[in-house]
């Protein structure tokens, strides 16, 4: 008899709680987006899963002894995993296109006018009753804007893990929204003429160029603003190890098993926060205007940058290219690139866009690291 | 001991009938599932188009972008159209 | 003097304990067994490797500070090494031939009965002077029965560490004489008529069944049975990120890189378990009777089952294939083709046999859940 | 309150000013880099010669080794000549 | 007001010490050395942009909490990362030239004299007033001579992990300078004639001998020198794994992902032991000196050793070879080769030098095993 | 000091004593070992059949299950003959 009791007290239907039920329903969207909508599926995928799996009753697997709780505490707690994926996304990075015309990192940096906006937003937000959110908690929320998912993820185990389930897939789907949010934005604030200003041909780069640019970075990066120097330095060692030659394979194992392990287990290890008492919250709620908010006014301040980049320019800007410096990468970059096509037909935009794109990575690790040093 | 075995005995009842119940109940569904998705005649329909190519993920896509630098610098003006 | 009575004490002459040697002697069986007999070398290699170097004395490979014994603490006591290893089962398991015959379920069902009737053996056994199970011990070594690698060793980690070695070993050994063990059962409990049934073409399945076949099987572990949510869960997502089609990096990385480095560190860590104290006790020797009794009653479960669907099935169903419900994937199913060939050389099962081999794992998976849920 | 909105806003004005100042910075630094470093003329001199082909290093030592071996017991007299 | 203090405080400029700027510009040479001069860039690139991150002022890195950390307590203080490397390597070295020639072996047995001279070396050197090395660390400093990373790098961490930094730069750096060092005193212990020795074809060895060989040395292991257990042992592993030919997927994986991952950490976490009060000392320049003399000394009694069995044995041998018995692989036997062929242009030693190449290798985890056992 | 630098002494004696040993008596299994398993004549008799070919492990084995379906669903009847 005791027996029966207890298997039935051990099934989920016994066991299940609503808020645990509707965040199962929340992971199986995710999971959707990824699958059927392509959201940025290998982050939002294992992030779904880890949603659902996270919320099955009486598994425990985000508690102490549970698979995803060891990932949290091994690789997210610790900042671990953010950080190897940078070093992987800095050997896989080209700066090529920024090294040609590096008055782009101008737009890179405009662009993160997103991010600060947002934190002021967030804090505004507290006029609402039931928000409150702490100067910490509206920073990590504020980084959405860096459109950079590992920075994100970094920054909001520093200084609000409470939030950084929410602020992980607000990050995630804005960067899949961009085709959606970027467009009508561009419209706006270019006219049809601007759109279609042809941008000269970029100069090829010297391999010793090449070379020494993420040395620059990690130096200036230690002279100003050290607290950003895990992000960067790690982008950099990446980026070292690619353009260096000399460790062809350490290269590409960083940007192959590497980033496609650790993204396994950030993205379970982060979607394993999406518990109901952390993500079914009216500050949920609010962290998702917040980041809408956050592309926006990035997008905006790199655009409007871009042109008034252009009036002092004696080589022609098309401004779209400034909407790529908010990163995002590379789907920021292919919108600017469309809307161009679609201003004329002739005119390419791709490879312009790739240099504020990269821009935007730098750009945003560097807001990162002001937000570790001034809030954290 | 002969207690231990009751135990064992009730286990065995217990957990043959979960196995049989889960998996009998999976059969179900997965023959309702089959049902609802038919195989598709002939040409099988893209509804889920070439895996990773619009894939907006971090890492491919700073692939794929490395590989386009490459191309560009060698071929300027015949920069990919293909998009989203 | 003082140093070279010393370095006297500090070789293995005079410093080997008689019970130590005898597990080295143990290791190297088991390495000459993977690499002469081919038996699952995969695993039985560094399990028999690590069963060396965990006896070298002096050499504390598997004490606090050991290299083993850090292996065992972050990978074994947590059970996420062999969840890793279902992660990448899963990303592997093409689960076409069940979808095609969802009957095949329930021969999968059939064949786990050899895990409880081995239960009831080992409580049996109690009877005999100088063995005496708990109920905990005898869930874990009943599991052997469901002759899949990663199960055994999730289960035993969690119900009964003591006994880890010798089950996995047992485990490992019997899925390697799947051929010498299952075909005279098969023969003894069908008519050679009966072996000789040609079953009739699988249907094809369509893309989206296969996407949501794990999902549905994930949602019905919640519903039912929770505490196989972290096996099941993990072998799921393997399986989304294979059928999904859009992580394919991830997909291919689980098989690979990730299946492979984790095997290593397990079958180091689980051989270092054989410690003559651990090993080489009455316990041991009941456990493998145990273990061959599991898969004898789990072949003859799944065979009566496949005659009794065959009964009222319009479709023909050659009884043998109830056999490779037991799993020992793929080697059951390929000796449920090899027999069927024997009866009719134009007779070719394997690809039916896939249908309840893959069932078996999902089986197991439950049982393993059912008994955490009432002897855990 | 108030006093939190006065803290974001000198936290906006202190964030905008370094990011500016960092990327302005390394805008002049990389223009500086890009004069020092110009592309090669034509053939892209090798001042460094073939990805680890010399790399000393254990991993690709041993690889090398291997192959080696391998090479010299089907050809022997022909050992490999190029060394540093 | 407050917000530009801290922020002023947090910039580099303002908390830069000398120390550490001192350090970076160590780390910047190394980084110089591996990219320009292909000293072993698979490591040397990540300890110099280790030693970099390292002395990045308030980041904190390497403090509690920060990843250089976190790498450096699980890999190093563990021995962990080492022993895989070394199961690596053993699963790319192939020992046929040792087993058709094993002879051989006294050549890297007589080679391992330069790490016991330089064991009184450096007790010697604390007749220099500042410097003052105990027994533990004059044996850490002694295996330099091993000319061999991954033994030295765990040697030290166990017996002086204080001066771990310095080893392994000194260690990695005399490697890459085996090119330069070795020559001089290669012509200087050998004629003209010695060094056109043309020695006879090495025979086939048989697929069994070779799978034979690693179990062969493990079981020596335990016998004579159980404290080697774990070097050696990971190494017989990973070569058992090559040879047995049955778990080509492991060991494919040993070699690549695994060493390449493992690189990339072991480099960071070795550089980020170079800080300035453990680095610019006294003691590091004593290092520098004592590990050229390891050097030296070894090539002479490698050399030394091959006259003396050329004296005894019928096939002619060419005392050339001796020097490879440092190790340095596979860079010793290349030196060997050039010289064999200063000499005479037909002469071809690479096959010849690579038996004591990797004897080399074992001898030096043998010494390592000593050391620990009567110095650690 | 002076007692440092004995200990140093006994210890290189130690040291290279063992080291010798251990290389000498393996010198000599080595010579035993290849006397015993001399190189087969021409054919390298496959005692150690193709790799993993009949690798029962987990992983390989669903590696071919996996490939063996999909065969399978393009040319039924020709299942694969070959087993143990
Ligand atoms: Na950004
Ligand atoms: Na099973
Ligand atoms: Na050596």
């Amino acid at each position: 008899m005791e027996t029966w009791l207890t298997l039935w007290q051990s099934t989920g239907l016994s066991a299940m709680s609503l808020g645990a039920l509707l965040m199962i329903v929340v992971g199986l969207v995710l999971v959707y987006l990824a699958i059927v909508h392509k959201f940025e599926p290998l982050l939002l995928l294992p992030i779904g899963f880890g949603a659902v799996l996270t919320n099955i009753p009486l598994a425990g697997m985000n508690e102490a002894g549970g698979v995803l709780y060891a990932f949290y505490e091994v690789g997210i707690a610790t900042g671990i995993f953010p950080l190897l994926i940078f070093l992987g996304v800095g050997a896989m990075t080209d700066f090529s296109a920024l090294l040609a015309n590096p008055r782009m990192l101008l737009l890179g940096a405009a662009a993160q006018f997103g991010i600060f906006a947002t934190l002021i937003g967030a804090i505004a937000l507290n006029w609402v009753p039931g928000v409150e959110f702490t100067i910490q908690q509206a920073a990590a929320i504020a980084i959405i804007g860096g459109a950079d998912g590992p920075t994100a993820i970094y920054l909001s185990s520093q200084l609000a893990p409470e939030l950084l389930g929410a602020i992980a897939v607000a990050a995630y789907s804005y960067m899949a929204l961009v085709p959606v949010l970027q467009p009508p934005i561009m419209r706006l604030l270019t006219s049809k003429k601007e759109r279609a200003i042809k941008m000269e041909q970029l100069k090829p780069v010297s391999k010793r160029a090449k070379i020494l640019f993420p040395l620059l970075v990690l130096l200036l990066t230690v002279l100003l603003l050290p607290t950003a120097a895990p992000l960067v330095g790690m982008l950099c060692l990446g980026n070292l190890m690619r353009e260096s030659g000399v460790v062809e394979r350490l290269s590409k194992s960083a940007q192959n098993e590497l980033i496609n392990l650790v993204t396994i287990f950030l993205g379970l290890a982060v979607g394993a926060q999406l518990t109901a008492s952390s993500f079914l919250t009216i500050e949920t709620l609010g962290i998702l205007v917040l980041g809408a908010m956050a592309f926006v006014f990035g997008t905006a301040a790199g655009i409007l940058m871009a042109k008034l980049l252009n009036v002092f320019s004696k080589q022609p800007i098309n401004p779209l290219i400034g909407a790529a410096g908010v990163s995002a990468v590379p789907m920021a970059a292919r919108v600017v690139n469309k809307e161009g096509l679609r201003a004329d037909q002739h005119n390419f935009l791709l490879m312009h866009a790739m240099g504020p794109n990269v821009a935007g990575v730098l750009g945003s690790a560097v807001a990162a690291g002001i937000l570790l040093a001034l809030a954290g | 001991m002969a207690d231990l075995f009751m135990q064992a005995l009730e286990l065995m009842l217990a957990g043959m009938g979960v196995v049989f119940l889960f998996l009998c109940v999976l059969t179900g569904a997965v023959m309702l599932l089959t049902r609802l998705c038919p195989e598709p005649m002939k040409m099988t329909a893209p509804s889920n188009p070439p895996p990773e190519d619009h894939a907006n993920s971090q890492a491919s896509k700073l692939a794929a972008v490395t590989v386009a630098v490459q191309k560009y610098r060698h071929a300027r003006g015949r920069a990919d159209q293909s998009e989203d």
